[in-house]
């Protein structure tokens, strides 16, 4: 039974479309060449870019579609400019952290937060963790409103910050940057998982959970994984958001539309491909520009109809119409 | 589906870059930001109508320094981040003053933003304390922060004699909060003991169960401070539940709203409501700006906000005219000059109690004397008398 | 003293019970619908407005009492839920389940904004004279709109359990809703069934609109608190169980009301958002729900 | 790609088990609520040795299987893996210890290629590039190494059984369950597969199979239980079962039925 000669084997374990990658790189580079005055869109862009890749890692190769990602993404903003303030930082801390330290504590929490809270909702299948993760995010929502250590319901100034490596974090080039080299993190993140033991036991589990069960994989387990992975990258956006905004409340970064915005990007951009959700979210920004300066009122309604447009004729979202071969990656069965 | 997207990018092109400047085609233009769409659309329409009778208004006369007003409005539909893009459009536009936003989550970035921008932003309507505690040196408010409504209530309840308890129930936004701190700071100085309080969140509509136990605790003065939306089904819970103190007072927003009155019928009579204009109120020329306000929302009531910002375009124009110039940095001197009267009240930016930038408004309090609202406090811009409940 | 106490209580649990009729009426109509189509309808809530403003509307236009406007409202509700399914919903084929969350959300932007354009952003309110009188019930004062939002929910929910269990269109639903191939085998047209249902679950959320009508303003976005609360009537009771969505939302409203008088009103929707949580977590096939498969 | 050569199908067992048992199960009930699907069924299987499982249809045969890869749960008795307990044990637990499965319905990742699906049982025991090595060598083992980049929704039935068979063997398991791996085969489809069993024993594993086709049990299998009703009607020698007047009752009815 043995063949006469080794046939040529062609690869699995590939790093996944690195073109596309590249290419939107490039764009995001050439971006502030072109429109150096408008980096307000192109922060608030990137940073949503990079929130639905990290939202994709847990939706898209997990299967597990959460609307609570406003949650993470205010424990990224909060724990962050919380232990930056220096009349909030608890004494222990003895005098305000740095940013940067501030975000990796935020990032830790998150994780966290996924790990408790990914190991209880797991168990249960497909719509009932959406749903959980709706009442969770909420029930975050109402802690930081009646709670004074998180400034209530009147929310977080941004304190004066130091610099980072040199940039002054304030200034929207800075930010741009630093915008830029989160979604490149993401990038790389999902382009490592699509070529590992994780990211081929995620789409598994994603397929065909029992049948992952018998060659090993712990489904739980694997969820858990790709949540926390997600809430970290999660928070770590909540944190350049905070920057961004210098100012937030509760009532504007945990409200459910923010979730149900992350989620959309990365389904809409299509949750098959590995840069889908960037592409998801630039685009959708650039509609919603185009829209709120064109179509004034109305631009909410065209927003809907979109989403319903998408949703009937390009089931694995935008990028899955370019590359008709691309994978489905429907959620758990 | 690669075409339509190459030409929305072309079209979005056209949106962020560079219009012409502002002075050098002849209109000078003013910009504006405000939520034309989503959930604050009602008070972003208010403000909008207050926008355009202020430059009808200046243009009639000349406009300023020779060049007619021109509005830049620009919608955020009622979303922080689109707020931002907005604001920078404007900027890079070259306005020399922008106006906005509706709600204070918008706001409070935005000023954060301007300021960075170093190009000076008016606020009409926000009433969060911190936009101006602390503030910045850009960022200027026409209306009153919110411990103005509470407190010219409270220095009311203190004149009437007899009343001794007091129960609140504020919105759990940051309004709501600040109006909660206030009162239990203040009401006790003034001789009240506050027998209850309590929040609510956004969507509640049954306030039944907090009702009853106010009832039961038969309070002389009940204090709302709501929700834009739910200021009537609380004034008609109210009823239904038979609560009675002789004051009922309601803060600002939702009460302030001339829907009020018609939605809530005789269950709102002879609520105590606090604003800062009301078409009764004894300032120069406010009938004639609630006619012309009127006509401008198609017959719709025109609620304080529309004045507001009417006020703070005048003041933006004022700014400019005196600046002689459209540069940012000299309208922001001449805003910290101001000294305007206008039909919504005296319009000066001054520096005092902590406060940045901030005109100090006359808190007026009206009541709900057979369905209309008539000003019964201060004495000066009085058309009434108050009336108890009982 | 203790009598006075009793009252108190017995009114706020009375009416903590008829709000909790309101979110039973609007929970299994979002029941029936993951009941037999397994999908969950995010636009659940924005039905709701339309009932309100199809009141509004014709209150103002012909000044028509709003609850006569019920024979409008619902049966336009219906129609509207069946052609949605049928020409909408049932394109998505098999993947009806997986993309029904982002078809619904995109559903519920549509009319929410279409409401905005078309009725304006302010609040709007309608004026009947009962709607604060009172009547007293052995001491309890309770509201006539909230009696009348009680029997309106008593008597949608016994419609439909007769419709169910005692009709043929009753039969095929249920058929659908546990075995849709097997169904179908039997001659039911279960596309036809699907769109029935969802008319039905639209219905009962546009009957909700209406009787709420008298008891709140109506503005485009009123409908998003009640899409949430919404599920968690739906979960209490258990997915797919409408005895249960009864119960739960009557649970709910209990809760909601007794909590907020007795506890404090601040944290009032953590009290339904914890029991939500906690059902799902250790009973998901819901209080009174079959069991479910759990991994 | 050269078919391969027909195997004359001899009837001598294969290969004589050697060492203690692997697998030990003794005393094995299953209930789904009032209803035993099985009912006290002992085993036990060596290293090298081939276990045949037979019995009309609905005899319990698959539940017995599930039971012991713990996608069911034993109501009662206990399954031993290596001297340890695993009757409780979660199916991806089972699979760590060195225990694989197929499932009688093929379930292959539709989604992933056929190389990918056998990649996902590498990972088990190996990293990069090295998982990809071991995954090519079993494929090449089962005769599917030219259709690795093919996705796994586009084989036909025979080969989406060696793809069953190549995920489990990519597991590197010391015992194999097979849940009728050789049914609704064309005949040099089954040769095949038969051949590749008997190299697989005499390399030392243990293998269960549930089977249909009896002159495949008989040319196969060390040892033989027969089923009936959820309970053991003959166990042994596969001659001796087949001969077995109970068994051939319960397979062809009582000739004054």
């Amino acid at each position: 039974m043995t063949a006469s000669v080794t046939p040529a084997r062609p690869r699995a374990l590939t790093f996944g479309n690195v073109w596309i990658s590249l290419a939107l790189i490039a764009v995001m580079a050439v971006y502030p060449l072109l429109f150096g005055k408008s980096m307000n869109f192109g922060v608030s862009t990137l940073i949503f870019a990079g929130l639905a890749m990290s939202w994709n890692l847990l939706g898209g190769w997990a299967g597990q579609t959460s609307l609570g990602h406003a949650a993470l993404l205010g424990i990224g903003a909060y724990t962050m400019t919380i232990l930056a303030t220096p009349e909030r930082v608890p004494a222990f801390l003895g005098g305000p952290l740095a940013p940067w330290w501030g975000a990796l504590i935020g990032m830790a929490l998150a994780a966290l937060l996924a790990l408790v809270w990914g190991s209880l909702t797991f168990r249960l299948r497909g719509s009932y963790f959406t749903l959980s993760t709706i009442a969770v995010a909420l029930v975050i929502r109402l802690v930081a409103i009646n709670s004074d250590w998180t400034g209530g319901s009147e929310g977080l100034f941004m304190p004066e910050l130091p610099r980072f490596l040199g940039l002054d974090l304030f200034d929207r080039q800075a930010e741009y940057w630093l915008a830029f080299a989160f979604v490149i993190l993401t990038l790389i993140i999902t382009h490592a998982v699509r070529r590992s033991r994780l990211g081929y036991a995620l789409q598994a589990v994603r397929e065909d959970e029992d049948g992952a069960r018998a060659l090993g994989i712990d489904p739980t387990r694997m969820k858990v994984i790709a949540f926390v992975i997600s809430a970290v990258l999660t928070a770590l956006g909540g944190s350049l958001y905070a920057i961004y905004l210098q100012a937030f409340e509760p009532h504007t970064l945990l409200e459910l539309p923010i979730s149900v915005q992350i989620a959309l990007m990365a389904i809409i951009g299509g949750r098959g491909s590995i840069q889908g959700p960037a592409i998801g979210a630039i685009l959708l920004a650039v509609f919603g520009e185009v829209f709120r300066t064109v179509f004034a009122n109305a631009n909410l309604l065209i927003y809907g109809v979109l989403i319903l447009a998408v949703t009937l004729y390009a089931p694995d979202g935008i990028t899955g119409l370019f590359t008709r071969g691309g994978r489905k990656l429907g959620t758990a069965r | 589906m690669t075409r339509t997207v190459s030409r929305s990018l072309l079209s979005l092109a056209a949106a962020l870059s560079l219009a012409s400047s502002a002075s050098a085609q002849g209109t000078l233009k003013i910009g504006a930001v405000t939520s034309l769409s989503g959930r604050f659309a009602t008070f972003g329409q208010m403000q909008q109508a207050g926008f355009r009778v202020a430059i009808e208004e200046l243009n009639a006369k000349g406009g300023v320094n020779g060049q007619k007003l021109e509005l830049l409005l620009e919608d955020d539909a009622s979303d922080t981040n689109k707020a931002l893009t907005a604001a920078e459009k404007l900027v890079n536009q070259k306005v020399p003053v922008v106006i906005g936003a509706y709600a204070s989550g918008i706001t409070k970035p935005l000023s954060q933003y301007m300021s960075r921008a170093k190009v000076p932003l008016i606020v009409a309507t926000a009433v969060d304390e911190t936009i101006t505690k602390p503030g910045n040196a850009y960022t200027f408010r026409v209306n009153n922060q919110s411990s103005v409504y509470t407190r010219s209530l409270i220095d009311q309840l203190r004149k009437l004699a007899g009343l001794k308890t007091a129960v609140v129930l504020t919105s759990n936004d940051a309004f709501g909060k600040s109006v909660m701190t206030d009162v239990t700071k203040l009401l006790p100085a003034a001789g009240y003991t506050l027998l209850g309080k309590d929040t609510y969140d956004q969507g509640l509509t049954d306030f039944r169960p907090i009702l009853n136990r106010y009832k039961a605790q038969n309070p002389d003065v009940v204090i709302f401070a709501s929700y834009e939306q739910d200021a009537v089904a609380l004034t008609k819970q109210v009823k239904e539940v038979g609560l009675n103190p002789r004051v009922m007072a309601g803060i600002a927003t939702g009460f302030a709203l001339p829907d009020f009155l018609k939605g809530s019928a005789d269950a709102g009579e002879n609520f105590l409501v606090t604003m800062v204009w009301n078409q009764d109120v004894r300032y120069p020329g406010a009938q004639n700006l609630y006619t012309r306000l009127k006509k401008a929302l198609g017959g719709e009531e025109p609620s304080q906000h529309a004045a507001q910002s009417y006020a703070a375009m005048l003041a933006a124009a004022d700014a400019v005219r005196r600046a002689g110039s459209a540069d940012p940095e000299k309208v922001r001197a001449a805003l910290t000059t101001t000294n305007l009267s206008t039909a919504f009240g005296p319009v000066t930016f001054r520096t005092y109690g902590g406060y940045q930038n901030q005109n100090s408004v006359v808190g007026l309090i009206t009541q709900v004397q057979k369905g209309k609202f008539v000003t019964v406090f201060p004495a000066s811009a009085s058309r009434g008398k108050i009336i108890l409940r009982r | 003293m203790d009598s006075a106490q009793l009252t108190a209580f017995t009114q706020t649990l009375a009416q903590g019970l008829l709000t909790g009729g309101l979110y039973a009426l609007i929970g299994t109509g979002l029941s029936l619908i993951f009941g037999v189509m397994k999908v969950i309808n995010f636009a659940h809530g924005d039905f709701l407005a339309i009932g309100m403003f199809i009141t509004l509307a014709l209150f103002r236009a012909f000044h028509l009492d709003p609850y006569l406007s019920l024979l409008v409202a619902a049966p336009v509700g219906f129609a509207l839920g069946y052609a949605i399914q049928r020409f909408v919903l049932a394109r998505l084929g098999d993947r009806l389940s997986e993309a029904s969350m982002l078809a619904t959300l995109g559903l519920g932007l549509i009319i929410s904004n279409t409401l905005l354009l078309t009725f304006g952003a302010q609040p709007q309110n309608i004026n009947v004279p009962y709607a604060i009188q009172t009547v007293q019930l052995g001491g309890v004062q309770l509201s006539i709109p909230l009696i009348v939002a009680g029997l309106g929910t008593l008597a949608s929910i016994g419609g439909l359990n007769y419709l169910l269990y005692r009709t043929e269109l009753g039969r095929a639903i249920r058929a659908t809703a546990q075995n849709p191939l097997g169904a179908e085998l039997q001659g039911v047209k279960t596309t036809n069934i699907q769109a029935i249902v969802f008319g039905l679950g639209v219905a009962f959320a546009a009957i909700a609109g209406v009787l709420l009508m008298p008891l709140l303003y109506a503005f485009p976005t009123v409908g998003e608190n009640y899409t949430t609360k919404a599920f968690i009537v739906t979960v209490l009771g258990g997915l797919g169980n409408l005895p249960g969505a009864v119960v739960g939302g009557l649970v709910l409203g209990g809760i909601e009301s007794l909590g907020a008088f007795y506890i404090s009103n601040n944290y009032r929707d953590a009290y339904g958002l914890v029991a939500f949580l906690l059902v799902l977590l250790l009973k998901p096939e819901g209080l009174f729900g079959k069991t479910v498969k759990r991994v | 790609m050269t078919l391969p050569s027909l195997t004359p199908l001899t009837s001598e067992p294969v290969h004589a088990p050697s060492g203690p048992p692997l697998l030990e199960a003794s005393g094995i009930t299953v209930r789904f609520g009032g209803v035993t699907a099985v009912k006290n069924i002992s085993l036990a299987v060596r290293p090298g040795e081939i276990l045949g499982l037979i019995g009309p249809n609905g005899a319990g045969k698959t539940t017995l299987f599930n039971a012991l890869t713990g996608f069911v749960r034993a109501s009662e008795g206990r399954v031993t893996f290596d001297g340890r307990d695993i009757t409780h044990a979660q199916p991806q637990v089972r699979a760590k210890m060195g225990m694989a499965r197929t499932f009688q319905v093929e379930r292959p990742f539709e989604d992933l290629s056929v190389l990918e699906n056998v990649l996902v049982a590498a990972f088990l025991k190996h990293r990069g590039r090295a998982a990809e090595n071991h995954a090519y060598d079993v494929l090449e083992r089962v005769g599917l190494a030219d259709r690795a980049a093919q996705p796994a929704s586009q084989l036909n039935l025979a080969r989406r059984r060696r793809l069953e068979l190549a995920k489990a063997l990519a597991l590197e398991p010391r015992v194999l369950f097979l849940d009728e791996s050789i049914a609704g085969l064309n005949p040099p489809g089954q040769q095949e597969m038969v051949a590749l069993i008997r190299t697989l024993a005499q390399s030392g594993l243990g293998i269960v199979m549930v089977e249909h086709i009896m002159h495949v049990i008989m040319s196969l299998s060390d040892h033989v239980i027969c089923m009936a009703f959820g309970e053991l009607l003959a166990e042994g020698d596969p001659h001796d079962v087949a001969a077995h007047p109970d068994v051939i009752r319960a397979y062809l009815g009582d000739d004054h039925d």
